[in-house]
């Protein structure tokens, strides 16, 4: 069990923090953030798969990847976490291609992963989340198509993919059947896109509805396997995301603290300040360490990565919105403005803790993978 | 039925009428004239001085119509800080000549008003304001910025404290201020908060003039009537809690739950019956309390424990609804605007009049009668203390 | 609704804290609960019983009561529960007179009431807690014979007068049936008792066997809706126990507080312990109005009090724990000896969050009587 | 196999037999006995020098001896104090006499060592220790009272700390002493404590006679001594800590409630899974330090991280084993009494070594770099401050 970053992992997130802090400082978040229409800035994305090749990292080599790991992707995702930098990196690369990669499905992945490693291809995959009506497919001369609504897709205006998972028509009993995987190109017919509100503003969702849309089926017909281990995989990446903005949260009222005078005192002099930030810093100890872990688990512990999964999302969810949460209050009144950053970071925290479903699920597959369901 | 039964059946009657007649939304000149109504009824200052324009009434009537009002839906709101907090600070430490001039367009809706308290670099410690006022000639000259202050936009008259010594300490030099908001020299520009909203202003005051009878309460000793203020606004905070609209409440998050059949669920369950477990506690607090002052127990400084409790409910309320119903709370399509805007509205309440730090400070020192923290500025001329935001130099 | 007391209810008050200051000071409240065998001052019950009357409080005068309500007991209990006494008023004239009342058994209550009324008879009652394993009765001749374990019952070893709730073994299917009431003579034959060992040293607790022990059923066959009311009453009562501990806990810490002094401060002048300390009295402050809301339904809005009762439960046993354990660890070293007090309410608290069934059966009560179960 | 990897193969070796024959539960002679042999074998003070008994070896045969004795239970508990903090404080601070006379003896086990600094006024202030040692003759005479003092039945040397010059401040007039335990003067008291047994020991101190020799580190200069022997408690508190038997653990309680058929119930899983989610983060956070330990990031001040997560795991574990469990737990025929024994104990892991609000202070000051609190006693002379309890006297 490996719980500290390896030299070249210092090295990958130092390069990422020192390029993001060039080209993803907060004015430059916000200004996306608060452009209609604009959801991430096409250079960013360019240079992060070109000079950086950071699209690639956890793509095999036979699919135009630099065949590192997901520990790797991790290391990204802490910093893009940090920065707040609008991004479909989640969307395609954590999601799109570990849905690809799972479903083992040698053509679809020639012709599909090279693209998004390359980062020419921008691609989403809607994550199925529990409790979530699913669309239906239905054969139709070689091909399928689909019927019914996907209730929230992640990047769906940037993708030049579209992944989401379906119910086979033929199959289902009782109103639920496996669930398959199919390929959308965003411009077929019959696909309309509808934005959402969003509570944070730097990840735009859609809603699709398909009326007859064509799709491709990827994988196997009962893809439930490589769906779990996609969101698995999902689960740790968006810890990772979540331990670089705690962390973030944290650095940034401690220093605050050090700044701000009230009652003639620092206020992190006070012990009601000072003994909450020590809380938040032993939360985020916790966070890292299990974070880590995870990440660990995803590369060299296949058979520990369910329940690391499990632990990851039940574990950071809350943690890193309390802390997102008690760093904004700790700044008083000036926490509260749309001009200061706490609440960027506060309802990234909220919706992260919700993106892969509702927290209760999270717990519950963490008991049911523990053995605690009979 | 006694007389104050009576008096409490009329105003009922006459507030049937009277907002029979209003809008959804009233705009501001509809608010005032429905305020002119009210004033020429009998019901606006009901306890306040008839020399001054009041009813010159006892605190049963005022009781008796709050009760009768609790069911209406009144356009008052705008006029709230000054019926609220500047009026019963005009009439315990205001000069005969203010009091003559100002109460009564007050209550008549005729002019509005607002607080100029907080600023950006004072934050819950309000006394270490920087916003100066120099003599000038006969009257004083005004320099400095404020924040967080309602209604600006649409007030006459701000009540403004400002230093006036800066070699006194802190909580003695400072001196309250009657304000022309309509001075040249004041800029009112929205302040933007976290819901994308503006509910509240900053205030930019750039050689604005104050001529000498404009003091409240007496020079440098604005401290003094600024408490008597804010006394008035935490109480205000405080016990009006249970009319604030919690649209994450227990009734409508649950029903929401159900209707999506969630319900089934035993951890949802569980998680609704905290909401229940904190709503109810705080509920039955809040009506205990209102019992206890009817009975003549004073609250004191025990409204904090509802102010605390109450920043705490929202939040967790808010909180707790996105936990159970899901990610639609936070990416949706209007259904679920509500509870979105919760989310972002909930910190609010912990930070508005004053933080959830200054709260437990107040039910230490003042409900429990700890022992203070030592006071490191207590003594200092301002001059020389450290206030706002800056770097540490050894200390 | 009534949220504050009567002047009645408060002269009740203070008539009993100073009788109880008096005769229950915490050494011999020690004193009682170090001495094997020993339970209660039976000096203390009679004066309690004649002189103050509090045997008898909310017994109809029919059956030789004062015809008082669960209010005037819930006055008494928070008293109790402040001093700590220990004393088999809980056992007797909560438990034993409410399951007696409820069961709507106009013989036996005539038989069996006055004798607990005027404190001459000791009665107790197991309440019967989700997940325990009931005894069962079997029609024998005139009257029943019990068979099987009472895991645990208040005061055993005092008691004159032992109720029981066991499963007509003639009514069983599928392993359970309706629980109807017993009264069993603790010098009945096949009666073992055995003591248990108490974290609550105050308030012992025995093991019931019963090997055909000879028993008198106790109104109807089924006692189900008796004993939901006997038991929400005594979830007030033991609620309003609970507030008169946690609030001795925690004037006991301000108290000390104010005098101990470190680092050359009055320690509660420190934010990390004024803080605190204020939490806890926001938690006092809810508590109280809980517990006087549930003495007012008790008394007068018997369809308020299946929820008011749930909610007391569900609210007063983390309160209470919460309270008791910080108010000991506020109190530093000294909080862990035993010579200290704080472990002994400690104990108590811990005893009193699970003796009518674990928080979690409080809780789903309270759901289902909120309609949230469908 | 590299030399170190041959030493711990060498040491496992060792141990194995050195075991073999031990009791279950070793007595004190035994364990003296087995200390003598540990010693004669070359594995106690690995890294001490070799001038005064230890073999001056480095910190990899220390660290390869540590690895492989974590397999076996040593009957080495009651001369853990000596070992870890009073003989590296001699070793430290110690004269030539000393290190040559107490060294080895407590190497070998020969003489038992234990620590006296708590005292019941001063609690979590140490430096306001209030005992006195005044000249006497050649050397100092001893009054006072410790408390909270392990091994102090055993032990026959003690460390202790007194007030030497009451007039200088708190943290400059303490004075560091070796003490005889046998002298008659000292008196020994078991503590009892709220697990209704004596884990602890109040000592009195009365007109104990300490020659001048016996002083460690220098007259008035106690406290700098005393701050490196806590530093050493610190450490052994905290990284020691996946060793201290949990057992409220999350595999104990979630055996035994799957065992009543409890896990049936959703509530039962998701306090589970709190439980899990906690000790989870606990043992992989002390992993993790671990790894950097050993990668040469020194913990510092993060073990005030771990001290404090012990305590809360700690008092969480024994709650919610209570709760899942339900009533058995506190009314039990012996079954359940590992978990009712927990209850009672769990506030200990928070209250010894440093109660949770000391190790928060530290976290923010050391961990976080944050201001300092104003510290009111830093300056003023001992005999002038307020220590232990008293009533507030106008401040």
């Amino acid at each position: 069990m490996r719980l500290i970053r390896t030299d070249e992992q210092r090295e990958l997130a130092d390069a990422t923090r020192a390029f993001l802090a060039g080209t993803s400082p907060m004015a430059r978040v916000r200004e996306i953030a608060e452009t209609p229409g604009v959801c991430h800035d096409p250079d960013v994305w360019r240079r992060m798969a070109g000079e950086l090749g950071l699209t690639g990292l956890a793509v095999p080599e036979e699919y135009g990847g630099a065949g590192f790991g997901h520990g790797e992707v991790a290391v990204v995702m802490e910093e893009l976490g940090a920065a707040l930098t609008p991004t479909p990196y989640l969307a395609s690369v954590v999601l799109a291609a570990n849905v690809l990669l799972a479903l083992d499905d040698e053509a679809a992945a020639k012709d599909l992963l090279p693209g998004i490693a390359n980062g020419s291809v921008i691609a989403t995959f809607a994550p199925p989340v529990p409790g979530d009506r699913m669309p239906g497919a239905r054969a139709h001369g070689d091909g399928h198509t689909l019927e019914g609504p996907v209730p929230r897709v992640l990047h769906a205006a940037d993708a030049d993919l579209i992944l989401v998972a379906a119910t086979l028509a033929d199959e289902v009993e009782d109103g639920s059947g496996p669930l398959a995987v199919f390929a959308v190109d965003p411009a077929a017919p019959g696909l309309t896109r509808t934005e959402l509100t969003t509570l944070d503003l730097t990840r735009p969702q859609y809603r699709l509805e398909f009326d007859g849309t064509p799709a491709r089926l990827v994988g196997p017909s009962d893809a439930g396997p490589a769906l779990e281990r996609a969101m698995d995989l999902a689960a740790v990446a968006l810890a990772a995301e979540q331990l670089g903005g705690m962390r973030r949260c944290l650095d940034t009222i401690v220093e605050y603290a050090k700044l701000r005078v009230q009652f003639g005192r620092y206020v992190g002099s006070f012990q009601g300040v000072k003994h909450r930030l020590a809380d938040m810093h032993c939360t985020l100890e916790q966070a890292e360490s299990i974070v880590r872990y995870a990440a660990w688990a995803a590369d060299e512990a296949p058979e520990e990565l369910p329940v690391a999964a499990a632990l990851a999302q039940s574990f950071m969810g809350r943690a890193y919105f309390q802390v997102a949460k008690d760093s904004l209050l700790l700044h008083g009144g000036i926490g509260f403005t749309w001009e200061h950053d706490a609440h960027l970071y506060y309802k990234r925290a909220k919706s992260d803790e919700l993106l892969l479903g509702a927290p209760r699920h999270h717990r519950a597959r963490l008991a049911e993978r523990l053995g605690l369901v009979t | 039925m006694t007389d104050i039964e009576e008096y409490g059946r009329r105003a009922r009657a006459w507030l049937e009428t009277a907002t029979a007649g209003l809008p959804g939304e009233p705009g501001l000149q509809q608010a005032r004239e429905f305020m002119a109504r009210l004033y020429d009824a009998g019901y606006s200052g009901i306890t306040w001085p008839e020399e001054y324009g009041g009813q010159g009434l006892s605190v049963a009537e005022e009781r008796a119509f709050q009760q009768a009002a609790k069911d209406f839906a009144l356009p008052v709101g705008v006029f709230g800080i000054g019926l609220g907090m500047c009026g019963p600070t005009l009439l315990s430490l205001g000069t005969e000549e203010q009091k003559r001039r100002y109460i009564r367009p007050l209550l008549r809706g005729e002019e509005i008003w607002c607080q100029l308290f907080s600023e950006p670099g004072a934050g819950s410690d309000v006394a270490s304001l920087q916003t100066r006022a120099v003599p000038d000639g006969d009257g004083w000259l005004i320099n400095g910025q404020k924040v967080w202050t309602s209604v600006a936009r649409q007030a006459d008259y701000g009540l403004l404290i400002a230093r006036t010594d800066p070699d006194a300490p802190k909580h003695r030099g400072i001196t309250m201020f009657i304000v022309d908001m309509h001075h040249p020299g004041v800029t009112v520009r929205p302040l933007r908060d976290m819901t994308g909203e503006s509910h509240f202003n900053e205030i930019f005051f750039d050689d604005v003039e104050v001529p000498a009878d404009q003091v409240v309460g007496g020079v440098h000793d604005g401290w003094n009537a600024a408490v008597t203020t804010l006394l008035h606004e935490r109480v205000s905070i405080g016990m009006g809690a249970t009319r604030t609209e919690r649209p994450a409440s227990f009734a409508g998050v649950s029903r929401r739950a159900a209707e999506r059949g969630l319900t089934a669920d035993a951890a949802v369950r569980d998680r609704l019956v905290d909401l229940y477990l904190r709503e109810r506690a705080f509920d039955l607090l809040n009506a205990r309390m209102a019992q206890e002052v009817k009975a003549g127990i004073a609250p004191g400084a025990r409204g904090s424990v509802i102010k605390l409790l109450l920043a705490d409910l929202t939040l967790f309320g808010a909180d707790v609804a996105a936990e159970i119903l899901g990610p639609d709370v936070v990416a949706h399509d209007g259904a679920d605007a509500a509870l979105a805007r919760a989310l972002s509205w909930a910190p609010g309440m912990a930070l508005g009049g004053g933080t959830n730090e200054i709260m437990r400070n107040i039910i230490g020192d003042r409900v429990l009668g700890l022992p203070r923290e030592p006071q490191v500025d207590r003594d200092v001329p301002f001059r020389e203390l450290r206030v706002g935001t800056q770097k540490e130099t050894g200390k």
